[in-house]
């Protein structure tokens, strides 16, 4: 690791945005932890974003000590997962020198990731609300980390490297994910349902009623994850220009249209809008432009938007029916929005896009809708096998 | 003596106030409480799940009164509280063995 | 007529009121309060600082009941609130002299 | 027996209950109400607008006694609530008919 | 539209700083949603959060579909509207050759300006807090997007190029409006008032006591609004320099004094200051700041900030002595501020600042004021009249 | 000072992240009013709030007359304060031409100073919570800028030119200090710690319950004080590039360590972890950084964050045995956490960082660590001293 001239080559502005987004992912730990905690009863509020604050010490730690270099290392087990002693602790990223892959400093890059994995690990709390020992959350998160968000994000997102085997599911299966609708958002949901089924349901659920607390909360809550949510998306440009100009307006786009849809449900179902639907329609649309953000037209991330509202406010009462406990709807909103943003790409992808893949709808054929739900179907079957290991032990 | 408690709907209380002032009644003692009776509670969905809400918010007033006031008291009570519709409230009437002011140790007439 | 306060565990009083209904009481007011008795309250810590909260929270029910109905309203009452442990709270009845029904005017035992 | 209701300062009732304790009397009922009588609410500005509050924050003990210990707890509780101030608060009597202690069934006097 | 060099010239430090600024315009919303649901009863709140947030569904719709287009189109109708089917959807703004206007992508303009377009007329709603149905009000606000948003943006902000007569307030006119006292303050203040007159009263205005129900919550919106303030201004420099850094100044400068105006008000009217009265000045000297940031001194700005704190503290006690009901003060605070900031360049604009204009006290004379006056007073006179109509018909 | 050919160095990328540094330190603000709102009683909700705001009120004002020339002047009596008119009201920056000491524009330089005084006072209100007067606190604050502040960070910030003797402490003694340990930590809490004793206890001091009311608002405030943290830290960088990023991870690093070292001591000492706990270890991992976030390696930054925590988090029984009664901790965190980091450099600097500094553990002898010490120990001697002749008045 000697020094390069590829050092020169960091890009103030894109070092500024990166710093920005950086800041504006962390702030999404206060906002998941407003928006989790506005939901629960008054008595597990507290409770709660602890939960989210816990994640963020233990994740944190644990990302900078092995945690990074597992998932962008070099290929260890044929690309399944990154050397986990390669960038021990961070300390090699310090000096200037380790800079140069990207226009942006390598440290500034492992701690953003860091970031993500704080908040795809405290998006699963959502799941077992109410019912979750602090210690054994932080001993669970610390655990996640490294053996299940790790892997997945060696293989989606650690595509620098031609050479990586590790980002197959980008390199070779030909997924699109810009900003993790599968290492975060699928994942993050699918584990939660595992995590609700180990776990099994509160005392009460379906009798008593768990009514939100604090709306007002909630309402917070949202808004600073979508602020946040700018640096998750148009910060995973890695650079500042009109890849993260187009990510950024995909992102406010799907959001909105997200209100819409969920709130047009409401109206229909209940007779009336509400506003942690509107929350929720807000998140639910951003979280499926979270893979496609990158890939769709204004019009293609409205029509993202408006779908995933649409189908999450009638998701989240799948829970109901088959009797698992999601307490906060992370199945019904996060994996379900995940995989609507991840195939959609199948479908409305436009060429124009900085991704250059076109959709079903866009002229691109069923090339890329296959590649999408191979990207996606690969891995969600393993773990629910080994969920179902789980459960049978118990 | 006599203890008067009215449970009424929460906007009409400062009207029942204003009602007793104008009898020179002036010391009371207010509290929120919520109130199940024939009138409904609502409904409330959250996330497409439906919460009944069976409790309806009301005001309570207590009022302690010299007994030849207590007619006064309830006519001008209910002539405020009224609205006509449904979850107008209760008045009841109960006794009372003593009454003291904590300020000057004044007892029962004298403390009222 | 009487009326019935009783002191319970906060996430029983759906309980009692579910309960009464089933003896055809519907009607009740419902109040949020602190209770201090044999049942410790507990110790919280900030920063270091132990802070005893001595008061246990509780809910508060009043019922003003028919004569009659008074004793199967307690009996009731002390079974669904009870849960056998220490703090279940306590019921109990003071005369009522007079009622009225803020809407029609009725009043006593046709108020209740 | 008796219930003994006092309507006190809000930072008076610690004072109260610890009085209490010194007379073994260790069951009460806290809630938090508003009063209004001699002692005048206070106006509030926003932007430049005044609103009137003319409630003043208190706090309601409902303490069920014993017929003997009465007049102990009325003296230990005006001498601790008593700041001399106007608005100390009242504290008013009336008759109990039934105890019930929910835990045990136990009745009236052995249920205080 | 061939592709042209001049998209190379786009800068990534300009553009992280729009990035940046458009994310925090989008946290107004929720600054705003909080700023005026702390301010209205208990029982009102949600509804209240769910005007500002629902705004934002709607207008960032109508805005990406033909609003952009309506505001930044070719002109029509002689420069009283853009083009409406110009940049339909902003579909022709995806690819990177649609750029090279500024040293910033397009796309990122766009979305930008929607986000003025979802603050002013979210704005519009604190005028009729507690007396407004969710449906009508997500009409109300489309509509007004379009016919009265767009065309006034038109004039004031479609500036770039000179073949436009858009912009005409700027380019003929010689107004001096940075970032929007006539097109987001003195617009969103005229139009809360006409709707507050056309709406009418709430039940009790004047009789009940309809006390702020939080005021932390009004806290933490002044506060969000506050920090999302920089973008909205030292954002319209639309490049990251030294004109945006004497315009973030001067933002800061004219909100830190505009608390001190308003409290001082308080102090001497009211015998003390209150914190309902330091957000409320704080947010006064924004607005005032809003078209004069980039014209002022550093001094001027605290003038104009404390001259703005204290003239709004008096103007919100109008609507008692002349029976309309602005619930949350818009027209007090944004059309009165919004006057203070536009005319007041006309008096302390120094030719020092980036706009190289000067004012009647730093020796410019009677000119720039009557450009300013000329400015303001051509529209809002077009409005009172439509509005009389209104009132009329009723 | 005329037009020199240096004003062409601007760089948009480094006055990007500058400008969204300043707003981050903005943002402080409403963090700290939060996070002490929270930790007060219910009745001094608002006074604690209109604290931080009324601070941030008056000392922009103070900042922008005279104090920033009174820190960054050139140098008066010897280098003890900068000269009071240099800069007077800042006019003198308005113009282009006063840029070109850093990329940066100055007057931006300015403003971020500015901001870093407001939150340093702001700071100091948490120690006499609940029974200081308005009027009395703006006072106080003002005066403090200008008598105290000021001189300080002359000393330590006033690095830029070689020629001023203002800036001793880094220039001659040699004291590591990145973004203000000494002028913002140790300062404020020395400061307080003097303000505590000066205006005595509260009523019921020791014997009263004095709860938190609501944590909630705590973990709320401590999320934005977070967010800012990386502006305050990462902006002292004054550049967007890799020294930045270095000191981005070393934020991140620190407060999420410092959670799980408060979590630790409050395990092992109490029985159970509670969330003004995790909020408090971040803040006070945040204080140890402060000064050293440009000196250690990722894994020093853990150690700082989690000593830190550990070290306040036993240091805020102190005020118990000592009988001063600091409300809300302003000693036992900033001024403990302040030295923690401060003389902890001496310790575990890193050469390979950005500062170049080697300490004790890292091969770098006892040499920083007295600098260290005597860059700390020289001022609090005087201000004690001062402090004793104010409370012999009494
Ligand atoms: N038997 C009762 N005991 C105590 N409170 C009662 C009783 N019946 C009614 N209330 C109180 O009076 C309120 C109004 O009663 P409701 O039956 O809804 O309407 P109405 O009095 O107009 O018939 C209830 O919400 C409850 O608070
Ligand atoms: N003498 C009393 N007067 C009024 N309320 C009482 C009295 N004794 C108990 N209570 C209420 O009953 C609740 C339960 O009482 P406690 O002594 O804790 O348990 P238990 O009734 O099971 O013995 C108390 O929290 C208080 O609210
Ligand atoms: N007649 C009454 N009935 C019920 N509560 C009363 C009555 N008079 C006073 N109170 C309660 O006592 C409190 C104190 O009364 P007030 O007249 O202000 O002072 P003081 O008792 O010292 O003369 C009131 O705020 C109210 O809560």
């Amino acid at each position: 690791m000697t020094t390069h001239p590829l050092t020169v080559a960091l890009d103030s502005g894109d070092t500024a945005w990166l710093l920005v987004s950086a800041a504006l992912v962390l702030l999404m730990a206060p906002g998941l932890a407003l928006f989790y905690g506005g939901m629960v009863r008054a008595k597990s509020v507290l409770n709660m974003m602890m939960m989210t604050v816990g994640a963020l010490g233990v994740v944190i730690v644990a990302w900078t000590l092995v945690g990074y270099s597992l998932a962008f290392g070099d290929d260890v087990g044929g690309g399944l997962i990154g050397n986990p002693v390669q960038y021990l602790g961070l300390e090699s990223l310090v000096r200037p020198d380790a800079d140069g892959t990207f226009g942006i400093p390598t440290i500034l890059f492992a701690v953003f990731q860091g970031l993500f994995c704080v908040i795809t690990g405290a998006l699963i709390s959502g799941a077992i609300a109410d019912r979750a020992k602090f210690g054994a959350w932080l001993v669970f998160v610390t655990v996640w980390t490294l053996v299940v968000y790790a892997p997945v994000a060696h293989w989606v997102f650690d595509v620098s490297s031609g050479s990586h085997v590790g980002g197959w599911l980008v390199n070779r299966v030909g997924l699109v994910d810009f900003a993790g609708g599968t290492a975060v958002e699928i994942c993050s949901g699918a584990s939660a349902l595992a995590v609700a089924l180990v776990v099994g349901r509160r005392v009460g659920f379906g009798k008593e009623p768990m009514r939100p607390h604090n709306l007002t909360l909630v309402m917070i809550g949202a808004g600073l994850l979508w602020f946040g949510w700018f640096g998750f998306n148009a910060g995973s440009a890695l650079a500042s220009g009109h890849k993260a100009a187009v990510v950024f307006a995909a992102t406010l786009l799907a959001g909105a249209a997200g209100i819409l849809g969920w709130l047009g449900v409401e109206r229909v179902r209940d007779g009336h809008a509400t506003s942690l639907g509107a929350a929720s329609g807000a998140v639910a649309g951003l979280v499926a432009i979270t893979p496609s953000c990158g890939s769709v037209t204004p019009v293609g991330a409205l029509l993202m938007g408006v779908v995933a509202g649409a189908v999450c406010a009638w998701a989240v009462g799948l829970k109901y029916r088959f009797g698992y406990d999601d307490s906060l709807d992370v199945v019904g909103v996060h994996l379900v929005g995940g995989l609507v943003g991840t195939l959609g790409i199948g479908l409305i992808a436009s060429a124009a896009a900085p991704t250059a893949v076109a959709g079903l709808f866009y002229g691109g054929g069923l090339g890329q809708l296959g590649r999408q739900t191979l990207g996606v179907f690969g891995r969600p079957r393993l773990r629910v096998h080994r969920l179902g290991r789980a459960r049978a032990r118990r | 003596m006599k203890l008067v408690t009215a449970v009424v709907k929460p906007h009409m209380w400062e009207e029942v106030r204003q009602a007793l002032e104008t009898l020179g009644v002036k010391g009371l003692t207010v509290s929120e409480v919520s109130g199940s009776g024939r009138q409904k509670g609502h409904t409330e969905v959250y996330r497409g799940a439906e919460y009944d809400v069976s409790l309806v918010p009301k005001v309570r007033l207590e009022v302690v009164a010299h007994d030849d006031d207590l007619e006064d008291i309830l006519r001008v009570m209910v002539t405020a509280a009224r609205t006509g519709r449904i979850g107008d409230g209760k008045i009841w009437v109960t006794p009372v063995e003593r009454v003291i002011r904590v300020r000057t140790g004044e007892l029962d007439d004298d403390a009222i």
